[in-house]
């Protein structure tokens, strides 16, 4: 699934990105991060480091003061989501990730916003990952719990086929099982050939899956290499991973 | 304007004889036309002022551009300029030509009014011209007289500023609605009629009407069955047009201003003969635009003055030519000439001495009827009675007219109201 | 100065003539309502007599006081008229025996009775005969079917206007207080047309049609800037009234402070069974009631129109989903404004009547309707406005008509008590 | 303060009666429409413990902390905190009372600055009442030390760099850390924490567990809702498994973890298993497929899943 | 033109009672909307409640100034709390509707002519500032600040509603800096998290109701001084507008922010007012006339407010800052 898959093209490079919210305050200070054909990147570090801001920088939610983000070899930056999303980007948030006045299959099909006619087929690929938003379809997406949400926004993104995925923790509120197979779906579509970079604090699980990841710290990409090798670096452990996992 | 009386006078008469018993018979019209009220003077011919002034006289004005009454700004203020050209023309107040400066009044929503008199005070006017809303009137008249300057309403109608306290410095060529209600109650009730519903706008110009109108229709014996009162800024008026239609009144008096143009449709379409309705100053106008030919036809309405003469109606014209109306211009008018004979009789501008002097050019004395001639006479010697556009014109103490015409208009088959008769009244 | 009044007065009575030549009754002769004494006194004392609405003739009336007396006997027309030389207290009688056969005068009429005037020309008395005057009710069930279509009618205007408002709160959390003139507009442009010489058909959807480049212009000129800035609602908020100070006063400017009539805007009542209406009131209910429901199915069922609900939901979402939240928003301002500008074309003709604060004059209702249905819904708006519409009408039975807004906006406010998200609004969950 | 006597009161089950509780509800429930959300019959929470509510999504978890914190009213039920009945009482007052709970979907007060957002948690300032607010020698000493409260409090959340900025800017999980802090600013007797982990980095998750457990040495209760097992298992000293509004099992954490129907219904059977490992991924797969083979037909749309996202490539590459 | 009184008009303005006025009612505003998150659209009531609470009892039953003082006053808080019973669980929007509606109702109640001998209906009421203007301790005379003139009666009036301004505003900056403070803007921000930390969210609420509605009928006491008289058609919507033009325009989380803010507004009217008139009386100006000007000058009201939200959204005093996250 991981060195044989990729032909080595890059279809995702973001060059020294900064970025900030205010300006004269940079979140992001220089931040490179690649993914080649078929990757799935992982992308992991401490509260606060910029990770979600990377991902809506990327996604031209937040102002690029410099840097660029090129996707498959077409310079994106600072281009308005809408079209990111018509160049076959797509991306799940980490906060008010569904429509709240929408019902659960209103916001999925706000997922093929674009492509209408491949409601039904995607649909159904969705009701197969969660089968409770099948189910429920017609409620209203305000009035889910928690991790009823996340599927949701999961639901939506996959909903997307695109070519580029950008998740922010897809699993946060997830059940254990739901995690589990929310991750196995990431890497599902992955192998499919889709490129996945991922946020997530459940930080095992995501190294455990992808095939490269990188550490960010203060804005910075820190550390990087596959997600076994970072596993096992006790720097990576002691600063970002814990110990709690291997002690139970 | 004789010519199309006359068809009305034919129309009111047939229905008489054909329509339900609820018809009603007013007394014949008289026809008429505006008159001027005399010969006016030479301005050629106007000696020298003996007096002299440092200052010119400055009036300001205080009259709605904007707001609900915006619509009676522009014959208000035509008038007051064509005074103050006819007076310059004449040589002007004490050797200098006079200055006028007018400022919006708004309404009262908008509070304008303060900031207006505020900037007007700071340039030194000795009187302001306005407004035309007593209720504007009445937010600014502490402000204007407490300064020393005089207040001179044209349109003011509420008899609250007989006994404001103001300094003697409160004047007005508007009749108190006093005298307009009375007649017009009268009149209706001269016509057979001896129930009469109202609908009335809630204000001191329509409540003080409203009141008149009532007390007459019940001396003389007949009763008010509906009053339906409506605010300064509604503007639909379907359930106070039922309710008294439902009460099958033989009149229904419309005390409004604008606000007409959406109550007659109503009332016509639920089947209220024109001859029916009457109407007040603030609306008896000219409606051949806004209503099919024939709805008004031998309704009827009073004005206090006498008829607007052909001759004033040109030179307001000539001052602004969008003039569509004419109501209160004979009243600014006079207005702004009172003022300035005044301030010659007083040989001054001071606000104060002007004041002290307008009764005695407007009553007592040689009649005279503009400035021109009124002046001549002044400044050989003699003692004036300006009488003008709006009528005779005599103040009493407390700055108010002790006397007027009070014009009653019947609508021809154009919706345009035409002069029928007009009464006397004193005060 | 009493002479000068008469002389004025004889002025004016000279004048009269030269007018009236042509008249087919002479004025000169009052006698054609009836003959009587003093006709040359300018002072008269006069009355119709009727019974039950039919004037009587021959009935003599005299007039006692002040050294004079006089007498009248009423005309064809029931009226009669007696000069009298001064003014001041004279004694009137009706010679009850010239009353003809079973007429009597009402319970409680004096007679003779003291008639006294002072300072007008006229003094008129009414001597009632029968039964006097008698008061006309309608029954309560017919005052509240009449209300009740009123309000109706009155309500579905509202909505349309509301509807337009509320899609644009919904879709951009914009409480837009230049709405008011986004209606006003309407009725103007479709009266500038008309007046151009434009048939109706041509003048009114050009009307709409310009509401709507209202709408487009508005947002690619203000409100599209001010969401790349990033601006606030609550100063856009504020733009949106010196928008609407702005709009008011040039439409003043251009049109004038008066009220204009659109062509056609008198209309016949129509009698529906035991309801009557006038005809356009009708026609403007239809068209309501038809233009809110295909505007809030097509929000239901389209895609643009779910757009337009996550655009309001979450505009970052939206983008993030491909939607283009900038096109979706101008939508709606331009349905917005066509919406807005098609109540003003038919408020103008509810009225009826057209002026330059006609739109501002219902924005508070219009408010009233969107926020008790529930802000931000279409069927909201509509059953809000209906409502208000209702309680405005309705409420005028019991409250003064100077109060009628008053009912509406009271019972707006205890909706609210019992369902703060008003009554079609949903409730956020919380945590 | 190691109590090692048991926390339950006879034979452990779902509700089955503590030695010592705090809060005790009975007959809880809350529908949606058709949905039962919560249909609770009978729940202790033990005093001075730890006790986390776990169960799958949407089972009723979040639902029960509004209604027991008068968040949201129940169709029918009682509960009493500390003995004192709570049905019917305000949310404030129940806060009061020292039962205080954090909100999954985080609730900050955006435009108020970290510090302040704490200051706002503290309890007996007498300047927020409004007679004494114009008096500040009657709160000055007060607020210093709540200020310094807040600031040992921010520094373990690792918050303190972020002390006197706008709320607004924090990140997803700066905001949890928050949310949690400013709840023990209030120094409850008993804490709810509706998923105070998810999205804190596992590292911090990790230093915070023992403060955690430091607050029950300080006699605090904390009831706590978690999908993070490992720190379940770490500090709980109770589980309560609420599954489709009811409570379906109760124990210590190494029993309730065992137990079947909690492992099928939430914790799936492989939750442990590493991914990274092929052979534990393969496992899971089969695993988690096998038991959608009875929901709906995930196998052909994940083919398809495939198949379109190809089809998108191929479209990419035309244009 | 000139340029010296235009200026001096301004200036006029900027000290005139009615600013005054505007700034008392504006801080209030800034009490419910800046500190507290209360979009209240009523304020006009308020200011009605406060002025015919204030003219009634004078002139009902002779009351002496301070019991009117105290009823107008009295007047306002118990609107503050019937208002609040029904609207404080409302959001923010919907707030704004019922606030513009209660005022509305006030307005309606006191214009509605069936109770015309107590409230004057749409004429209003007037002289009834007798006892305010006797308590005046300055002699007659003229009297100048900078470059404006006065006599003894508008320098006292001035006197006091600016004293008035001044302690209103130290209050409200003792309050907003108080831990009470701090609760206001937690309730702006999340109500129910303010909930959850154990605050009676809608006592605070209320507290802050009626002391803005105090500061808002002193403000309408103060409005109706100079006039001697109340119209009811003064207290519309349109004021409110206005009021919360000034507040936005000074910056509404600002104690000082209504107080500027009013001056601006009002510097505004009167520039605009000064400049057009001067532009067409001097000749500059001739396609319009000085009755288009009215007109004009609106406009250029309407247009000027929108370029200064367009381009100070934060207000003149407000911080940027909190701008970014709206
Ligand atoms: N809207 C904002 N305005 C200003 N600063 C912000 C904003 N959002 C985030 N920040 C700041 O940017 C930094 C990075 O935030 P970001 O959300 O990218 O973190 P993160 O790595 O995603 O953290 P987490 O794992 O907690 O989600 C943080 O210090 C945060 O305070
Ligand atoms: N206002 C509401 N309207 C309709 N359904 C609701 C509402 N609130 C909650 N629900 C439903 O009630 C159920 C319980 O929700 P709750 O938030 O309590 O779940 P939870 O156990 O906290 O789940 P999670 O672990 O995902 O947070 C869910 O299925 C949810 O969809
Ligand atoms: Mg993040
Ligand atoms: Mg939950």
């Amino acid at each position: 699934m991981s060195a044989e898959a990729f032909d080595g093209d890059s279809v995702v490079k973001v060059t020294d990105l900064v970025a900030g919210y205010i300006p004269g305050v940079n979140i992001l200070n220089g931040c490179s991060i690649e993914a080649r054909r078929g990757e799935l990147i992982g992308i992991i570090g401490p509260n606060g480091a910029g990770k979600s801001t990377l991902l809506k920088a990327m996604f031209g939610l937040v102002k690029v003061h410099s840097g660029t983000v090129v996707v498959r070899g077409q310079d994106l930056t600072g281009l308005k989501a809408n079209k990111l999303v018509s160049r076959g980007v797509g991306f799940v948030p980490q906060n008010n990730n569904v429509f709240p006045s929408l019902t659960i299959e209103e916001n999925l099909q706000m997922g093929v916003y674009q492509a209408p006619r491949t409601f039904r087929e995607r649909f159904d690929f969705v009701a197969g990952v969660f089968p409770e938003l099948a189910k429920r379809r017609a409620q209203r997406a305000g009035s889910l719990s928690g991790g009823e949400r996340q599927m949701v926004a999961m639901g939506r993104a996959l909903m997307m086929d695109p070519a580029v995925l950008l998740l922010d923790e897809p699993s946060a509120g997830l059940s254990p099982v739901k995690q589990d197979e929310a991750f196995l779906r990431v890497h599902e579509i992955n192998r499919a050939g889709v490129s996945v970079i991922m946020v997530e604090q459940n930080a095992r699980r995501c190294l455990q899956i992808c095939d490269r990841a990188y550490v960010l710290d203060q804005g910075r990409d820190a550390y990087t290499g596959t997600g076994r090798e970072l596993m096992k670096d006790p720097k990576v452990i002691q600063l970002y991973l814990g110990t709690l996992a291997e002690t139970a | 304007s004789g010519g199309s009386g006359e068809s009305s006078a034919e129309e009111t008469s047939a229905e008489t004889e054909t329509a339900a018993a609820s018809v009603l018979s007013c007394p014949e019209s008289q026809g008429g036309t505006g008159e001027d009220p005399g010969a006016k003077g030479d301005p050629a011919a106007v000696p020298a002022s003996t007096g002299t002034t440092d200052a010119p006289l400055k009036i300001g004005t205080l009259l709605p551009t904007t707001g609900s009454l915006a619509y009676l700004g522009p014959p208000e203020i035509a008038g007051t300029n064509l005074a103050v050209e006819e007076i310059n023309a004449a040589g002007g107040v004490l050797g200098k030509d006079i200055e006028i400066v007018h400022r919006d009044s708004g309404d009262t929503t908008t509070d304008i009014a303060t900031q207006s008199v505020n900037d007007l005070l700071s340039q030194g006017v000795s009187a302001i011209v306005g407004a035309a809303s007593s209720g504007v009137s009445k937010t600014v008249i502490g402000n204007i007289t407490g300064a020393g300057v005089i207040q001179f309403s044209p349109a003011n109608t509420s008899p609250d500023f007989t006994t404001w306290d103001d300094n003697g410095l409160y004047w007005r060529t508007a009749p108190s609605d006093l005298l307009q209600g009375r007649i017009l109650g009268n009149y209706i009730m001269s016509c057979g009629a001896q129930t009469v519903g109202m609908i009335v706008l809630n204000d001191a110009y329509g409540t003080g009407l409203q009141s008149n109108v009532k007390t007459s229709v019940e001396s003389a014996g007949g009763q008010v069955v509906a009053e339906e009162m409506f605010n300064e800024g509604d503007s639909q008026f379907s359930s106070q047009v039922d309710s008294v239609v439902a009460a099958k009144p033989d009149a229904i008096v419309v005390i409004s201003f604008d606000q007409a143009k959406s109550i007659v449709p109503l009332l016509t379409a639920k089947g209220v003969d024109a001859s029916q309705l009457f109407f007040v100053d603030g609306n008896t106008s000219d409606y051949s635009k806004d209503l099919d030919a024939g709805t008004l036809e031998g309704a009827q309405g009073t004005i206090p003055g006498t008829f607007a003469s052909e001759n004033f109606k040109e030179s307001l014209l000539g001052v602004d030519p969008a003039l569509k109306d004419w109501s209160y211009a004979g009243e600014s008018y006079d207005a702004v000439t009172l003022l300035a004979l005044a301030s010659e009789a007083a040989g001054s501008t001071d606000g104060k001495a002007i004041a002290a002097q307008l009764e005695s050019v407007s009553g007592e004395g040689e009649k005279c009827y503009d400035f021109a001639g009124c002046v001549t006479i002044l400044r050989g010697g003699g003692d004036i009675d300006y009488d003008g556009y709006s009528g005779p014109i005599t103040f009493d103490a407390n700055g108010d007219p002790t006397e007027a015409f009070i014009g009653i208009y019947q609508y021809d088959a154009d919706n345009v109201p035409q002069p029928s008769r007009s009464e006397a009244g004193k005060l | 100065m009493l002479a000068a009044v008469a002389a004025m007065f004889a002025a004016l009575l000279l004048s009269a003539p030269a007018a009236s030549a042509t008249t087919a009754t002479p004025d000169a002769s009052p006698s054609a309502t009836s003959p009587d004494s003093g006709a040359d006194y300018p002072d008269r004392i006069s009355g119709v007599i009727k019974n039950e609405g039919t004037p009587l003739e021959g009935v003599k009336i005299t007039a006692n006081g002040n050294g004079y007396e006089g007498e009248a006997v009423t005309g064809a027309n029931g009226s009669w008229s007696i000069g009298v030389p001064q003014q001041g207290a004279y004694e009137v009688e009706l010679d009850e025996s010239t009353l003809p056969e079973g007429v009597a005068l009402a319970e409680g009429q004096q007679n003779p009775r003291t008639v006294t005037f002072a300072n007008t020309t006229n003094i008129t008395t009414l001597f009632l005969l029968g039964e006097g005057i008698v008061l006309q009710e309608e029954s309560f069930g017919s005052l509240l079917l009449e209300r009740a279509v009123a309000g109706l009618s009155f309500g579905l205007l509202l909505a349309l206007s509301a509807v337009g408002l509320s899609l644009i709160f919904g879709t951009t959390g914009l409480t837009n207080f230049a709405h008011g003139e986004m209606v006003t507009l309407g009725a103007i442009l479709a009266f500038a047309f008309a007046s151009l010489g434009m048939p109706l058909w041509v003048a009114l959807p050009l009307a709409v049609l310009g509401g709507a480049a209202f709408g487009y212009v508005q947002d690619a000129g203000i409100w599209k800037p001010l969401r790349r800035r990033g601006t606030g609602l609550v100063p856009m908020m504020i733009v949106s009234i010196g928008l609407a100070v702005a709009v008011r006063y040039t439409v003043l400017f251009f049109f004038g402070g008066g009220t204009q009539q659109l062509p056609g805007s008198q209309s016949p009542i129509l009698e529906l069974g035991p309801v009557s209406i006038p005809r356009n009131t009708l026609v403007s209910l239809i068209v309501s009631l038809a233009v809110i429901l295909v505007v809030a199915l097509l929000l239901l069922r389209t895609r643009i129109g779910k757009a337009t609900r996550a655009v309001a939901d979450n505009p970052a979402l939206a983008a993030a989903s491909g939607i283009d939240v900038d096109r979706v928003i101008r939508l709606v301002w331009v349905i917005g404004g066509a919406l807005a500008a098609m109540g003003g074309i038919l408020w103008a003709y509810y009225r009826p009547g057209v002026s330059f604060n006609m739109g501002q004059q219902i924005l508070l209702l219009i408010f009233a309707g969107v926020t008790l249905g529930g802000l931000g819904t279409v069927f909201g708006a509509l059953v809000g406005s209906v409502l208000v519409g209702l309680f405005v009408e309705i409420s005028t039975l019991w409250l003064e008509a100077d109060l009628k807004y008053v009912g509406a906006l009271v019972i707006m406010i205890l909706v609210l008590l019992v369902r703060p998200q008003g009554l079609l609004g949903r409730r956020e969950r919380i945590g | 303060m190691d109590d090692t006597r048991p926390i339950a009161q006879g034979e452990i089950g779902p509700g089955c009666a503590k030695r010592d509780p705090i809060l005790v509800a009975e007959n809880v429930t809350r529908t949606y429409g058709g949905i039962n959300a919560v249909d609770v019959e009978h729940v202790e929470i033990p005093r001075h413990k730890i006790t986390a509510l776990i169960g799958p999504n949407g089972a009723g978890k979040t639902t029960l902390f509004n209604l027991l914190t008068g968040f949201d009213t129940p169709q029918s039920g009682a509960w009493q905190f500390e003995g004192k009945d709570l049905a019917g009482v305000s949310a404030y007052k129940v806060a009061r009372l020292g039962m205080v709970r954090t909100f999954q979907l985080t609730k900050v007060m955006g435009k108020l600055t970290v510090l302040e957002n704490m200051r706002l948690g503290a309890t007996a300032q007498p300047g927020e009442s409004l007679r004494r607010a114009l008096l500040p020698p009657l709160w000055r000493q007060r607020e210093k030390e709540i200020t310094e409260q807040a600031d040992v409090l921010l520094a373990k959340f690792k918050l303190d760099t972020k002390r006197s900025d706008y709320a607004a800017s924090l990140s997803g999980g700066q905001r949890k850390l928050l949310e949690m802090a400013r709840a023990l600013m209030v120094r409850p007797k008993l804490v709810m924490l509706d998923e105070p982990m998810a999205g804190v980095n596992p590292a911090l998750t990790q230093s915070l567990l023992d403060h955690i457990k430091n607050l029950k040495a300080e006699g605090m209760t904390v009831l706590f809702v978690e999908h993070d097992m490992h720190m379940v298992r770490h500090i709980a000293d109770w589980v309560v498994v609420m599954a489709e509004g009811k409570v379906v099992a109760e124990g210590p954490p190494s029993e309730v973890m065992k137990d079947q129907a909690v492992i099928d219904a939430y914790l799936g059977a492989h939750h442990d298993v590493d991914l990274a490992d092929s052979e534990g991924f393969e496992k899971l797969e089969a695993e988690l497929e096998q038991d959608a083979e009875s929901s709906v037909g995930t196998e052909p749309a994940v083919q398809s899943a495939g198949a379109s996202a190809r089809r998108h490539d191929e479209r990419k590459d035309q244009a | 033109m000139d340029f010296a009184n235009i200026l001096l008009g301004a200036f006029t303005e900027i000290i005139s009672p009615t600013t005054a006025a505007y700034a008392l009612a504006a801080l209030g505003l800034a009490v419910h909307f800046g500190y507290t998150g209360l979009l209240n659209f009523g304020q006009a009531g308020f200011m009605a409640v406060g002025a015919y609470g204030f003219a009634i009892p004078i002139l009902s039953f002779n009351a002496p100034l301070p019991l009117a003082l105290l009823i107008a006053l009295l007047a306002s808080a118990v609107f503050a709390v019937i208002l609040g019973i029904p609207t404080l669980r409302l959001r923010a929007d919907y707030l704004a509707i019922v606030t513009i509606a209660a005022a509305e109702i006030i307005r309606y109640v006191v214009t509605t002519n069936s109770m015309t001998p107590v409230t004057g209906s749409a004429n209003g009421l007037a002289a009834f500032t007798g006892s305010f203007y006797a308590l005046n301790p300055i002699p007659d005379g003229s009297y100048s600040l900078g470059p404006v003139s006065m006599n003894e009666r508008d320098l006292w009036i001035r006197l006091v509603a600016w004293t008035l301004v001044a302690l209103a505003c130290l209050l409200v900056w003792m309050l907003i800096r108080s831990p009470w403070g701090r609760v206001l803007k937690g309730i702006r921000e999340d109500e129910n998290a303010v909930r959850a930390l154990g605050k009676n969210v809608y006592a605070y609420k209320m507290q802050a109701l009626v002391i803005g509605g105090l500061l808002g009928s002193l403000a309408g006491i103060i409005f109706t001084l100079p006039r001697d008289a109340v119209q009811p058609a003064n207290y519309g919507t349109e004021l409110t507008f206005y009021l919360y033009t000034a507040l936005l325009l000074g910056g509404m989380s600002t104690v000082l922010g209504p107080v500027l803010g009013s001056m601006i507004f009002w510097a505004i009217l009167s520039v605009t007012q000064g400049l057009l008139y001067g532009a067409i009386e001097s000749g500059y100006i001739t396609f319009i006339t000085t009755t288009q000007a009215g007109q004009i000058r609106y406009i250029l009201v309407g247009v000027a407010l929108m370029l200064l939200m367009i381009f100070r959204p934060q207000g003149i005093l407000g911080n940027k800052k909190e701008l970014s996250f709206a």
